[in-house]
């Protein structure tokens, strides 16, 4: 009964899709469907808020755990799917007499995002993610009639159901040589056997495991889907995939290496930084494998790739896709550090990264939306037109340039203090040279925007951008974005209160 | 506690705001909110000067209050005889320039909201106290800028827009890793004290003791960190090699804009070296001082050479700033009294002589349109301008005279402390670095010959077909630009004449600061 | 009745065997639905694991955990099942759009 | 404070209020206010007076006024720091302050008429007013220097007068030529300044203060002995780096260039500037720190310096046809006098030539300017000739200051110049091995005589040969009144008192000779013996030498007029028997500009510098900066090569295909669209992860 209580958001988004889906067979109305989707959300958000409990608890027999941890995420997601659900309702990529279904999928791949984030049990796990995948497969080519977004979903699909099928295998073979199904249970494995009989096929099954994990957040070597998907997708479902699976992945990847492969985060003192203290490496079996290291390996690689790939790149929302992939290796730098000030890092950067890169979505959709493409030179000009876009969506570039007063910035500087609180200077150089390459193609925008004439005649009348509410969140948004970079002292007390449940 | 600082600093934001709200046809209403918003700050700073206990070495005019407290971050401004001056010449550079750009004609009201933004960030820069608020005027700065030089600028703004940025921010992001080890490491030994920021308290710490782990070289950590914070540091100074970012965006900017540049930008450069590296590293900075000089000397020479050949004006005057601070470099790399309050001195100087002479680049740029000392036909583009414009005339004289340091006025005065000092430490450096006074006459004279003298041959550029074709009678200095330039002329004479006022100023600080040196 | 545990290195080369056979079969068929099977392939060979890996330890694993193993290649099948209805359901679409289901002629978003 | 510090302080005070006011509000006063910086300069000429009598009264040779105040303090609690300005008036500077004055009030009043045809002129750019600023800035600048009692403030008076130098020598702004001397005149003496500077550092870098009096302590008080600069004794170091500033601005060898070219400037500025004052300040400055040149053994470097001067320019000075060139010449070689006898050691002497030759120089090209006036600007001596009937007042004035200049007795420049051959007989006969020296002074006092009544005979004599020569016509009094008063001034008997030059019959009682009875060497500690030897040598070398130079003055004089006045020699068929390239150097000036301007400048200096300007556009620019785009573009390209080689190279076409596949793709190549190869890649890299293990 308690885990039933336990699992009541998801009961109720489950039914919320349901009942869009049903709803919407008879009932046309854009508004209705909006609503009733946006309140099974705020439904969600109030359930978690009863729930909400500091102490860890398992459900269902270890299935699930529920911890601050999970909440957290369960809330953010929550967020941002809503988010996403106000853009999308604005936008004209959605065709509207499928919209019943779109909200439905959305809301039940919330439930397969909510599970990633409090999964425990390598079942759940697998099921989580497959829920999320299938549901995005079809979110990628919800237009159907545009070629560019079915071909977006069939690879996905193939590319998707091959990482699965990777991920599955790995997971067999930890079950293999550990004989557990839980990472709590995988933990206590390696407290009662410091060395392992079959290190190698421990190491083949975490790195195959990863590839699953690691596909979802796009990290390479698993990043190649995201560039295409993103551009066949329709926007808004481009930033949702963007943001809320990304999220939802780095949170299982979190919660696998910290819980299942680790005595848990390091250093008390969460609030200022890693400890300084190195024998407080916390991870088993270091003589068996060493996954910080090659998760530092991936993610230098993410960035690397990430940044250098957009620079060439002509469609904004290709530079999208890729900055995402380069984003995602930041947020790796987070976790190989081990500590609670990385851990507290990713979550800090997960959040601002959803608030920039919605919001650029956000214009790039609706510049789409007027103009029918997304190239830099539909772009050029912008702030002529549409000064208000423009401004904010120069906020969001320099934001995700890292660039202070911006949240982004913050993100990043709690990164880079994470990194060198464990003294790994090399990787935040390399981070802090990323950052440098990464200006140059956000600046591409902006200069198409700022300093350049426009090109594509703008058609006459009232165009997607005068919609009142798009106008007011994508301030909110850019609002956002500064308050966050100048005051986040209450948004971090959050995370660090959060984050108690992995110290060691 | 006084929140003198405070207004300073945001009170051109709220200019920015207004002007945001002011409706884009209005655009004197513009231009003079933009005015009266600069004219406070320069009326406070004024007032701080006034105010400002000229015998105390410590900080003034302090506020703090906790801004991020879980990182112990907060917000902290204050001044001392390092910055006060620079505080002033913000002020006043800001100020003036804004009428330099009164003719600005594309989007009045977004260069004037950025033109206040940037005003924001340097004053920010000049007066905070602690590490990440610094930081975050740092960068802060770079928005407004990049605009301003890549929509108001020449032809190939956007290049230059662009590679002030990323240079910047390259320097901005190291300059960042350096400034979170310091705060790690503020911890102490043990790594259990709160860490922090502040600037002031982080300067009394004991650096050497640590030794970092870059790609697995053992290296000590207070000069890594001191080139982390150096590079930074030395790229808007410009300092030898990092200088190539400057002729581009001198040249391409507008007019108020490479003001702005030469008058407040370059000084942070310096700045920063005097109160981060030279305060709060004071080891390193001893170990790295004699590279410093040769650097410095480099800059000095090297500047100065370029700057002879340039066929642009504006070039040429971007060159010898380049020199000009290399005098700067030098006196605070020496280590000596008299020489860094040469070196503070320059800044101020060159604040205003560099200034002076950007405006009056401009005031020839809108009379003719171009700025060749000769056109790439070889000939010249200005001949002979004295004789149908003698006021120009007179107050380039003034520009160029204090630029290449004739005594009675402001150049003279730094540039003699700077050598004063310098040959007390270092005899043939110094007796080398004195060629660049000759060099700097060599190549402000020439280029005053070449554009003032001589027959009048003076050429006129077409803005449509940009054909250059014999230009008529020139029309005199506008009241306007009077307004700019004769209040720099009468400082750089005040100065030349009578410097004790401003080393007033700086003396006892220095003297604290070089305490640790001996 | 055959002893597993001794023959667990046999099931592994099969499973391994099995699963690089998906792979390859995934990266090399031109048609959709031969990458499909591969994927089906690999899916299987994982199933194989389970349960092969579970009858290993069966007398390890104690309080009743005993049929996890099963359990999990039940879902997994289950789930390979699901992934190819979508699968095919898109596969049919690109033919809608094309007239082909080369995957090497989906091209259109690249760079 | 004493008062006649307040006096010397308002002698530069008041033509540098009469700089700025006609700065601000010149073209608005009547007369453009021309009577304003005149009146401002015969003003402060009477406060000179006052002195000068001041000094007269108490005539003894250490009377000394001085007073000065802190300028720079940087003291701080520990270190004290001051840099101190201040006055010092001694018999040196109080009889400098006259002459320095006189001349400049006589050279304004002259200029009021002489630049008559720029006054009011708006379109001319009110060149009038400026011209009258430029005067007065540079009056100021030049009694600051002299009455300044320390090197620093002495060397800032020093760099403005460079600064109107610079400006009036380019007073004709519409003249190319004009603006090239005023550049080449700058730059020149700036070169030389460089080295006074860097003596100054060195002073302060010992001593801690500019002051003469400190200076002059610590050489007695020993502080320079066994001090050591970069190897080389601190005092030798100073004095050459001091001196060289001194051959800079007097235009000595090898910085003599710029004088001549100076002329291009109107006459009063040459008359004021490169005659009078701003020339004999460099010999001012090297006899104000004599003491130090002598105890560092500077002297003899000074010496033949000074004698290769006025030799070698003495020969130029033949050969000109331009008036004011000759005097030029003449000018650079008299300064040569000066220098190569404050070389042998006579401090007083050098200051008497100094006196002497500026006054009677500036009457000489005043008279000149007069000349030129009446010619209508033409300065070539062969289209003159037969003025001495037209020009009643220029004509005698011009006469009696060539005499002067050339050494006939009972004109002052016979007493000087005697004075000085003496010393330089004296030091040959004590230093043999110096002869050349004496050869040097005799020759130039011969040369002397001998282009200066050229001058007179070919301006003044026989029939005018032009038409402007035939319609000169005196010029107004305010022009002439000027001569009149420096040529009486010519006269020896107003600093020697006597006729000869020889203390026979006392007309001013004690004030026999004051000069060099008021002006004696400061003290140096061990150097009272050499000076000894000189002075009694020159005592006995008096009348040898004042019979050779009477012998050489009049032969030069009668050779002028054989050839010039009665033409019964031809000039031309003498000159044909010089070889050629005797000539070749006269006319290439010794070829110094040549090898100045075309072989250093602009064969190496511009070079360098244009080479310099390419390397930082193209080298630094393109390729360390923007080269990084560069880099990220060999890193797009390195992740193709790996993709392409593990891809398609081992996967594919196996390794013979890698290297052509391998080359020209990129990063772009990688992501190709084609799903397979993105899980190739995937697949392949979590393989190398599988073997990536092993390594860690």
């Amino acid at each position: 009964m308690r885990s039933l209580f336990g699992v009541s958001p998801v009961l109720v988004l489950t039914f919320g899709s349901l009942f869009v889906l049903l709803a919407g067979l008879w009932i046309r109305s854009k508004a209705f469907q909006f609503w009733t989707s946006i309140l099974t959300l705020v439904a969600a958000l109030g359930l978690y808020c009863t729930i909400s409990s500091h102490a860890s608890q398992d459900l269902f027999s270890g299935m699930i755990s529920h911890d601050p941890f999970s909440i957290f995420f369960g809330v953010f997601l929550l967020a941002a799917v809503a988010l996403v659900f106000v853009q999308s309702y604005s936008s004209e990529e959605i065709p509207s007499d499928r919209r019943s279904e779109y909200y439905a999928i959305i809301l039940a791949l919330t439930t397969g995002m909510i599970f990633m984030s409090s999964a425990n049990h390598f079942l759940l796990i697998y099921l989580a993610i497959e829920t999320v995948s299938i549901l995005s497969y079809c979110l990628a080519g919800f237009h159907r009639e545009n070629s560019k977004s079915v071909e977006a979903s069939m690879k996905y699909v193939v590319y998707g159901s091959m990482a699965s099928a990777i991920m599955i295998f790995g997971m067999s073979l930890i079950f293999g040589v550990t004989g557990q199904y839980t990472l709590t249970g995988i933990r206590e494995f390696f407290s009662m056997t410091p060395s392992l009989d079959l290190p190698l096929l421990m190491w083949v099954g975490v790195v195959m495991t990863f590839a699953g994990l690691g596909y979802k957040v796009s990290a390479a070597p698993m990043h190649m889907w995201t560039p295409d998907v993103y551009e066949g997708a329709p926007t808004p479902v481009a930033a949702l995939l963007s943001v809320a699976p990304k999220a939802a992945g780095m949170a299982l990847l979190i919660r696998f290496f910290v819980v299942g492969f680790s005595q848990g985060i390091v250093g008390s003192d969460v609030a200022i930084s890693g400890s300084f203290d190195p024998s407080a490496l916390g991870f088993y079996v270091t003589q068996a494998f060493n996954w910080p290291y090659f998760l530092l390996i991936s993610s230098v690689f993410t960035m690397f790739v990430g940044n250098l790939a957009a620079l060439g790149q002509t469609s904004v929302k290709r530079i999208l896709a890729y900055s995402s992939i380069a984003h995602a290796g930041y947020m790796l730098m987070g976790l190989t550090t081990q500590t609670g000030a990385g851990l507290a890092a990713i979550m800090f950067y997960i959040v601002v990264y959803c608030l920039m890169n919605v919001g650029a979505f956000w214009v790039v959709g609706k510049v789409h939306d007027t103009l029918g493409g997304d190239d830099l030179l539909h772009f050029k000009g912008l702030v002529q037109r549409r000064p208000l876009y423009a401004v904010c969506m120069i906020i969001f570039l320099f934001s995700l340039t890292g660039l202070p007063p911006f949240a982004g910035f913050v993100g990043k500087y709690l990164l880079f203090a994470a990194t060198l609180g464990r003294e790994m200077y090399g990787l935040a150089i390399i981070a802090a040279f990323n950052s440098v390459i990464s200006l140059y193609y956000y600046m591409k925008i902006a200069k198409a925007m700022v300093f350049e004439a426009p090109q594509i005649p703008f058609p006459e009348g009232k165009t997607p951008f005068e919609s009142k509410s798009s106008m007011g969140f994508i301030v909110l948004l850019a609002g956002l974005n500064v308050v966050l970079g100048l005051y986040w002292e209450p948004l971090m007390n959050v995370i660090h209160s959060m984050l108690s449940v992995f110290v060691a | 506690m006084s929140h003198l600082l405070t207004y300073m600093i945001f009170f051109p934001l709220l200019g920015a705001v207004a002007i945001a709200f002011t409706p884009k046809t209005k655009e004197s209403m513009i231009k003079w909110i933009a005015a009266i918003s600069t004219a406070v700050p320069l009326v406070l700073s004024l007032k701080i000067i006034t105010s400002f206990d000229r015998l105390s070495a410590g900080m003034q005019f302090q506020e703090k209050f906790s801004w991020i407290q879980s990182l112990n971050v907060n917000y902290h401004l204050g001044i001392d005889g390092i910055s006060v001056l620079l505080v002033l010449l913000t002020a006043l550079i800001s100020f003036l320039a804004v009428f330099a750009s009164w003719n600005v004609k594309k989007m009045v009201k977004g260069y004037f909201t950025m033109y206040l933004l940037l005003h924001v960030g340097m004053m920010g820069v000049f007066c905070a106290l602690d590490f990440f608020l610094f930081y975050v005027f740092w960068e802060v700065m770079l928005l407004p800028m990049y605009f301003l030089v890549g929509i108001w600028g020449g032809e190939r703004k956007e290049y230059a827009a662009i590679k002030f940025f990323l240079y910047t921010l390259l320097g901005g992001a190291l300059m960042l890793l350096g400034i979170i080890a310091l705060y790690m490491y503020s911890r102490g030994a043990d790594g259990m004290g709160i860490p922090s920021f502040n600037m002031v308290e982080l300067a009394t710490r004991d650096w050497t003791q640590y030794t970092i782990n870059l790609f697995g070289w053992e290296l000590p950590f207070d000069k890594t960190v001191w080139w982390l914070l150096f590079i930074g540091f030395a790229i808007k100074v410009p300092i030898f090699p990092f200088h190539t970012w400057l002729p581009w965006a001198h040249v391409q900017a507008p007019t108020a804009v490479s003001v702005i540049l030469a008058g407040v930008l370059l000084k942070m450069g310096t700045y920063g070296l005097l109160r981060v590296n030279f305060s709060i590293l004071p080891e390193a900075t001893q170990y790295f001082s004699y590279a410093l000089v040769i650097v410095g000397i480099i800059n000095i020479l090297y500047g100065a050479l370029c700057a002879m050949a340039q066929t642009d004006l504006k070039k040429l005057v971007a060159y010898s700033s380049v020199s000009h601070m290399g005098y700067c470099i030098l006196g605070m790399a020496v280590l000596k009294p008299d020489a860094m309050a040469g070196a503070v001195l320059q800044m101020f100087n060159h604040g205003i002589s560099a200034a002076m002479m950007f405006m009056l680049v401009g005031v020839l740029y809108d009379r003719f349109h171009h700025r060749y000392i000769v056109t790439p036909q070889g000939k010249l583009g200005f001949g002979g301008l004295a004789q149908r414009a003698p006021m120009i005339t007179a107050a380039w004289t003034v520009a160029i005279f204090a630029g290449l340091g004739l005594p009675g006025l402001n150049g003279f005065i730094s540039e003699a402390l700077v050598f004063i000092g310098a040959f007390q430490a270092y005899k043939t450096e110094t007796m080398i670095a004195t060629l660049g006074v000759v060099l700097g006459a060599a190549y402000l004279l020439w280029m005053a010959q070449r554009v003032f003298l001589g027959p009048y041959t003076a050429l006129h550029k077409d803005v449509e077909t940009g054909e250059l074709h014999p230009a008529g009678d020139v029309p005199e200095m506008t009241l306007r630009e009077w307004v700019v330039v004769a209040p720099l002329g009468a400082l750089c004479l005040f100065i030349g004449v009578y410097p004790q006022p401003m080393l007033n100023f700086i003396r006892e600080t220095l003297g604290k600061l070089l305490e640790v040196y001996n | 009745m055959m002893n597993l545990a001794s023959n667990l290195p046999a099931f592994l080369a099969f499973s391994f065997l099995l699963f690089s056979f998906g792979i390859v079969a995934a990266l090399s068929r031109k048609s959709a639905i031969g990458v499909f099977m591969g994927v089906e392939l690999m899916l299987n060979a994982a199933a194989l694991n389970f349960v092969a890996f579970q009858t290993l330890r069966r007398g390890v694993v104690e309080n009743g955990h005993w049929l996890h193993g099963h359990i999990f290649s039940l879902f997994v099948i289950i789930l390979a099942a699901i992934e190819a209805a979508v699968a095919l359901a898109i596969v049919l679409r690109i033919f809608g759009n094309r007239q082909t289901i080369d995957m090497d002629r989906a091209t259109e978003l690249k760079g | 404070m004493d008062s006649l510090i307040l006096y010397a302080l308002l002698i530069p005070a008041l033509p540098l209020a009469a700089y700025f006011i006609l700065c601000v509000v010149g073209n608005r006063l009547p007369r453009q206010g021309d009577w304003l910086s005149t009146g401002a300069i015969f003003t402060s000429f009477l406060c000179a007076v006052r002195i000068f009598f001041e000094m007269w009264s108490n005539f003894s040779p250490d009377w000394v006024v001085q007073q000065s105040w802190t300028w720079m303090d940087l003291s701080t609690l520990n270190i004290p720091w001051k840099l101190d300005l201040g006055v010092r008036l001694d018999n040196l500077s109080a009889t400098m302050l006259v002459m320095v004055t006189l001349c400049a009030a006589l050279i304004h009043l002259f200029s009021i008429g002489y630049m008559r045809d720029h006054h009011g002129k708006p379109e001319d750019g009110y060149r009038y007013t400026s011209f009258f600023s430029y005067l007065s800035l540079f009056t100021a600048a030049m009694l600051g220097l002299v009455i300044s009692d320390n090197l620093f403030s002495l060397f800032m008076c020093w760099e403005v007068m460079g600064l109107c130098s610079y400006l009036l020598i380019g007073f004709y702004r519409h003249k190319p030529s004009a603006a090239n001397a005023s550049l080449k005149a700058f730059m020149t003496t700036r070169v030389g300044d460089l080295g006074l500077f860097i003596g100054l550092l060195a002073i302060f870098a010992l001593l801690g203060s500019f002051r003469f009096e400190d200076l002059y302590n610590a050489i007695n008080s020993g502080v320079f002995t066994n001090e050591q600069i970069l190897g080389i004794p601190a005092a030798f170091l100073i004095g050459l780096g001091i001196f060289i500033g001194t051959v800079g601005k007097s235009a000595q060898f090898p910085l003599q260039i710029w004088l001549p070219d100076a002329m291009e400037g109107p006459t009063p500025v040459s008359a004021l500037i490169h005659a009078a004052t701003m020339v004999s300040a460099g010999i001012y400055l090297i006899i104000r720190v004599f003491p130090l040149l002598e105890y560092g053994g500077v002297l003899t470097i000074v010496a033949y310096v000074g004698g290769i001067t006025c030799f070698f320019a003495a020969i130029l000075a033949i050969k000109q046809n331009d008036i004011k060139k000759v005097l030029a010449y003449s000018t650079l070689s008299q300064l040569g006098y000066m220098v190569l006898v404050l070389g042998v050691g006579s401090y007083s002497t050098s200051f008497f030539h100094l006196i002497t030759h500026a006054v009677f120089k500036a009457c000489l090209f005043m008279a000149s300017g007069a000349v030129i006036f009446a010619m209508h600007h033409e300065q070539d001596m062969r289209e003159m000739g037969g003025l001495k009937k037209h020009l009643k007042f220029t004509f005698p004035a011009m006469l009696i200051t060539t005499m002067a200049i050339s050494g006939v007795p009972g004109f002052s420049g016979f007493a000087s110049k005697d004075k000085i051959l003496a010393y330089v007989w004296g030091y040959v006969h004590l230093h043999p091995q110096h002869a050349l020296l004496a050869f040097f002074a005799y020759a130039t006092a011969g040369l002397t005589a001998f282009y200066m009544f050229r001058l007179i005979f070919m301006t003044f004599w026989g029939a005018p040969r032009s038409k402007h020569a035939e319609h000169a016509h005196e010029v107004t009094w305010n022009m002439w009144l000027p001569l009149a008063i420096l040529a009486a001034l010519s006269f020896c008997v107003v600093y020697t008192g006597s006729v000869t030059g020889f203390g026979f019959d006392s007309i001013f009682g004690a004030a026999n000779n004051w000069i060099t009875k008021l002006n004696p060497a400061p003290l140096v500690v061990g150097a009272e013996a050499a000076r000894q030897a000189l002075e009694e040598a020159a005592h006995h070398a008096h009348y040898p030498a004042m019979i050779a130079s009477l012998i050489l003055a009049s032969g030069g004089i009668f050779f002028a007029y054989l050839m010039y006045g009665s033409r019964r020699l031809s000039a031309e068929k003498l000159s044909k028997k010089w070889p050629n390239f005797v000539h070749k150097a006269i006319d290439n000036l010794y070829y110094f500009d040549w090898f100045y301007i075309k072989v250093l400048i602009q064969k190496l200096f511009l070079p360098f510098s244009d080479k310099s300007a390419k390397v930082d556009n193209v080298l630094l620019d393109r390729v360390l900066v923007d080269g990084w785009k560069d880099v990220t573009m060999v890193g797009q390209k390195a992740s193709g090569i790996f993709d392409d080689m593990v891809v398609d190279g081992v996967m594919v076409d196996g390794v013979g295909g890698m290297l052509p596949t391998a080359l020209g793709n990129s990063l772009r190549s990688l992501q190709n669209g084609k799903v397979q190869r993105y899980l190739m890649v995937a697949v392949v890299a979590l393989m190398l992860l599988f073997l990536f293990r092993g390594v860690v």
